[in-house]
């Protein structure tokens, strides 16, 4: 705690955010829970991947974008959505696979797509989303506007050619592309010290001429802090940032996986849970007498309203209509040709 | 004769080629310590250890390169692919490296290696993890390409494969790996290359391979009542392709109906239908009909899903319409 | 109408369509300074600048996905692959990503992307240099697939795939960009969709594509003097396939013949032969013939290579074939 | 000159080698220049890439080698292939297509291959020689031995993804592999300011922990040295190095580019030529007193009359028989199952 008490004070200008920081943290480790839940009595299908855990990651670093900028992550992105504002009805919808899903139910949760809060997906092939983020900071460049892009991906995904391929060409042409390790130390039951012949990722960032830092992503505030900075460099014209962002996923990779026992002991994963996203929050916020046990509980009340609300949305929610099997798989022809 | 699950089946193979074998390992996303994703290799790190079962980061260009690489030493790699939607990265070992080592050197390097994995959907994995691209892999000279649909042809094809002094491309599926059935125990070798009748019949043929062999034969069996005898061939091999026992059925039954899992266009039973009409035109009495994936990419809704997959009521749909029964 | 070559008709089409509309830009390894590897940029830098005109590392992989997250926010990118061999280590950005963007977002997303460059082979580069794809692209849903044969046809189907929204995979050829011919000015564009019936005729067709165009209408003025009157087809779009255009001319001549550059196995020739049987069943007087690369890896050897490629004395030969003239 | 003068007394140990080296290198630029004649007459045919100027590279570091070690390079490959022992007639008569060239005519001039000397080819992808290369050192730690593989790239190719997950598991795995960068500027027309974010690209290697060292590729002693060093490492297990070896190629990127005028000037061209690794090698040689022009002028007779028999030999040499199409497929049926 001492650590963060010590933040607490360097911080103190995102205070005006934490109570919003706080709920939408929480309403993740809540939506994430009853999706676990709903999984398991086969209401969700599919791979479902869980973000509890690494709420902060999500929160701390949507949260210094604009509206007009871009967010794209891979399969594990159902906090993502959320931070960016999608709301609880149309994801969990989604993971219902149904017509009122944000992706038509066509997509699942893998693939959480909304065009207007700029939210480009839900990507299912490791790195596949790396160079999509970049091209989306290019079009920012090409349209002569300051928007940014943040590229959310996983710390295993830092081995794999697209990373490489993609850092090089946006340290190459300063891209206003913020690329986020979401370093849960695991890729499915590798550790880091299994996959990368380094581990201090950010070091890697020395060979794309661009920034590299190592974060704290469960403080809240260290993580909006140093994408500030990011955003900050990207707007200016000064180029790509690659952040390694420290966290921990206290789930199975997907909802097939066991916690603990295979790759990783219970010990392992009790010792993160010790410092909560959200306790580490909560705390700050108390000792700033920004919280108490009945604010928090209506929090707790309140989020878990919102997630019932989306659970009987979704249930209640229509299946996509048959025909919807043949549409989406080219443009209307209306739209062909201009 | 053991009843084993197609997972054990294969799990069998690799254990008792690399016992035989001290070339032989296996390479892959979680193989090793995880025991692979799928549980098909199971055990087999304890058994044989980190040097011939070993876990790669997150890069398949990378490690099926270094497999290939291996392979022209010499050694007899399995390289595994979590599943055949992510090789689309590694590709380029395997039809650029892989399949033209032999030709481009003059016949001086061999590339005895085996691709292997689980193709195709699942369920509800949507878009991009449900593909089945056997038409492309079957497409390129220089590769083999193998899909056992039973337990004991798992075990019996991934054998043969392993011995194979050429790359093979060996499709498993992952709606298959709890399929049980009985297996030959100890030395049971599939030879690559020859089809197998699971059925004999009279009236129709049924084409398929793979998860298609499995509702080909419910749908035969659902003819029957209505008086119609099905042959159903499953090809096992996609390449080299069997054409000889496809004819010789054709040319009892003159109808032919070609099931698989993949998308339609240029898929496997585009070629096989293409051979059918040219070396046996005159013994058709019916257009070829086929039954692939809806045209479109995967939906994740799992009713979508399954009006877009291949099932036994639209194959018993296609066999009746090359028995003109479609009316009736 | 200027006569211009091949290279020159692109070029065109590139130039009005990115004068056109500010959003279209070109990427690629050495389009911009270089001009082209083939030179079908030339010009283009110094007219637009290096903001629309991007050379880009040698990263396929990289640059093609830098497009495709582009072409979501709307801009209307074209990506140059050096050679579409290169594009293996791109093909994942191509298939998991373009093609299905519109799919997995419900309909919220396009990619309104042209990728292109040129197909299969040009003379003696060998194994890895010498691959036609195409029918591995026809294969994919949400793709559309064109290969344009003429210079008239290369700037009005390349002006129509910019146009498009949806991604589409324009396949060139080495062979084809000195070719000469008649080009209209201006607002040309050709529709995607649309074969081209090149020779009219009432014996024989000959379904043929790009390089093999040609050939094919070579082997016609032959088979002219030995009595044997061919139509012949240039499908120009390869997905969506023109069945009705040749249905309606097997419905005519009762004989088919189809030739393509790349391989035979699931190629686009068994495609076609597949909806022909299919739908003109009772219509064929003799098997479907196709003609296609020899089912090897192109060897380097110059003589070797010829044996290896489709021709025109193979083209004639399968015609002969279908009309029962090969006796004679 | 100066420099090379220093070099010379610390490189002692490779006096020795001068000889030899100087021969190989004379060889690689006449057999080049020969090769770029037959291929303007038509003689040759497809794509060739000629090694003029770049010849201290193959020299100075295949000389490091044992017969059992492994070499591996790109489609600019004729150089590593006469350093390696391949006979100047093989190599002549695989570029004119001939039966009795090193790969039966099949394979041409980006594809070289001999089994018998470990030479693993001759790719014409750029990056896929790089996986392949690590693969044999691989092979070489799965069977125990301490052989080497020495894989050659040109710069352009350190951006692409192969390099990096090659890179990223060799180094986590330790495996003995030399990577070595012919950085001769240019990937085609392309300067490396213009591909790669850094043009240090030594200092990638810290991304997968193994030594990075930048290296002069006009003196072959400083190749050679550098290589020993790497091959010191790998053969004791501690795993890779990668070189990047600075040189210059004289010519254009294949014969169908020019030497210059698009993307580089004749006077840079010139300024290069000015330190050619044949002459620092012979400068070296005469100032220890072991050249003088009688031999130099010996050498260069010796050397021709090889090239002209090469070409003899290749002109004279049969095509392959016609079913040579169809052989090497796949393996003979009795090679097959074992
Ligand atoms: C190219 C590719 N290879 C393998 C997989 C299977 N896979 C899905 S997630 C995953 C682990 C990724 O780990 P990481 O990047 O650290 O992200 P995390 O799951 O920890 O969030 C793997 C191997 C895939 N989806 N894509
Ligand atoms: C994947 C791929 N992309 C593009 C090409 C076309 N190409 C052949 S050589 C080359 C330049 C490579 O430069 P470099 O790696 O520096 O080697 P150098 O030619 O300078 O020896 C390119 C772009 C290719 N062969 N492979
Ligand atoms: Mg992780
Ligand atoms: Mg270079």
């Amino acid at each position: 705690m001492g650590a963060s008490t010590q933040r607490a004070t360097q911080v103190a200008p995102y205070q005006q955010h934490h109570a919003d920081w706080l709920r939408q943290m929480l309403l993740i480790r809540r939506f994430e829970e009853r999706a676990g839940e709903a999984y398991s009595v086969g209401q969700i299908g599919g791979f479902c991947h869980l973000y509890i855990g690494q709420e902060a990651v999500a929160v701390g670093s949507i949260s210094a974008l604009r509206d007009d900028d871009y967010v794209i992550s891979a399969y594990r992105e159902h906090g993502q959505a959320l931070a960016r504002g999608m709301t609880s009805r149309s994801i969990m919808a989604e993971l219902y696979g149904k017509a009122t899903g944000c992706s038509g139910g066509k997509g699942g949760s893998m693939h959480l797509f909304d065009a207007e809060r700029h939210f480009m997906g839900g990507h299912g092939i490791v790195g596949g989303q790396i160079p999509l983020g970049a091209g989306f900071a290019f079009a920012a460049r090409y349209r002569g506007t300051d928007q940014v892009s943040l590229c959310f991906f996983g710390e295993a995904a830092a081995n794999i050619g697209s990373f490489h391929e993609t850092l090089n060409i946006a340290g190459l042409w300063k891209l206003p592309v913020i690329f986020v390790i979401e370093n849960n130390g695991y890729g499915m039951g590798t550790a880091v010290n299994r996959a990368a012949a380094i581990t201090d990722l950010a070091t890697r960032a020395a060979s794309y001429d661009m920034p590299g830092l190592t974060v704290d992503g469960q403080d809240v505030d260290a993580v909006r802090e140093a994408t500030d900075e990011a955003v900050r460099r990207a707007r200016a014209g000064e180029g790509p940032t690659l952040l390694d962002i420290m966290t921990y996923r206290y789930v199975g990779h997907s909802m097939s996986d066991a916690p603990h026992g295979t790759y990783r002991t219970k010990d392992e994963v009790d010792e993160h849970r010790h410092r909560d996203p959200i306790e580490v929050l909560a705390a700050r916020m108390r000792e700033a007498g920004m919280l108490d046990d009945d604010r928090m509980a209506e929090l707790e009340a309140d989020v878990a309203a919102e997630v019932a609300d989306a659970v009987q949305f979704a249930e209640e929610s229509p299946e996509p209509d048959p025909d919807q099997l043949w549409t989406d798989v080219l443009a209307p022809i209306t739209g062909g040709g201009n | 004769m053991a009843t084993l699950t197609y997972r054990d089946a294969l799990n069998e193979a690799l254990r008792e080629e690399m016992t035989r074998d001290g070339d032989v390992f296996l390479m892959g996303e979680e193989v090793a310590e995880y025991n692979g994703a799928y549980k098909v290799s199971r055990g087999l790190l304890e058994t044989f250890g980190p040097m011939r079962v070993v876990d790669t980061p997150i890069a398949e260009l990378g490690f099926t390169g270094i497999g290939v690489g291996a392979s022209m030493t010499g050694l007899r790699p399995i390289i595994e692919m979590m599943t055949w939607n992510f090789a689309l990265l590694a590709i380029d070992q395997i039809v650029n490296a892989a399949a033209k080592m032999r030709y481009m050197s003059g016949g001086q390097f061999s590339c005895p290696i085996v691709f292997r994995g689980p193709g195709g959907a699942a369920l509800q994995l949507g878009a991009q993890h449900s593909q089945a691209f056997e038409s492309w892999y079957a497409h390129i000279p220089g590769l083999k390409v193998v899909m056992p649909a039973t337990p004991a042809d798992a075990k019996g094809l991934l054998k043969s494969a392993i011995r194979d002094d050429d790359p093979v491309v060996f499709i498993e599926g992952e709606m298959l790996y709890n399929l049980k059935g009985e297996v030959p125990e100890g030395e049971h070798l599939t030879p690559i290359g020859v089809a197998d009748i699971k059925r004999q019949g009279s009236d129709a043929t049924i084409v398929c391979h793979s998860k298609t062999v499995a509702p080909a034969l419910k749908a035969a069996k659902a003819l029957e009542e209505e008086g119609i005898d099905c042959e159903v061939i499953d090809l096992r091999t996609i390449r080299p392709l069997d054409s000889a026992t496809i004819l010789a059925s054709v040319a009892k039954t003159n109808r032919l109906v070609i099931a698989e899992e993949g998308w339609g266009f240029a898929g496997v039973g585009a070629e096989v239908a293409d051979v059918v009409q040219r070396e046996a035109f005159d013994s058709l009495d019916a257009p070829i009909r086929r039954v692939h994936q809806a045209d479109v990419p995967m939906p994740y809704n799992k009713y979508l899903e399954r009006l877009a997959k291949t099932d036994t009521t639209k194959i018993a749909a296609a066999v009746r319409a090359v028995c003109y029964r479609d009316q009736d």
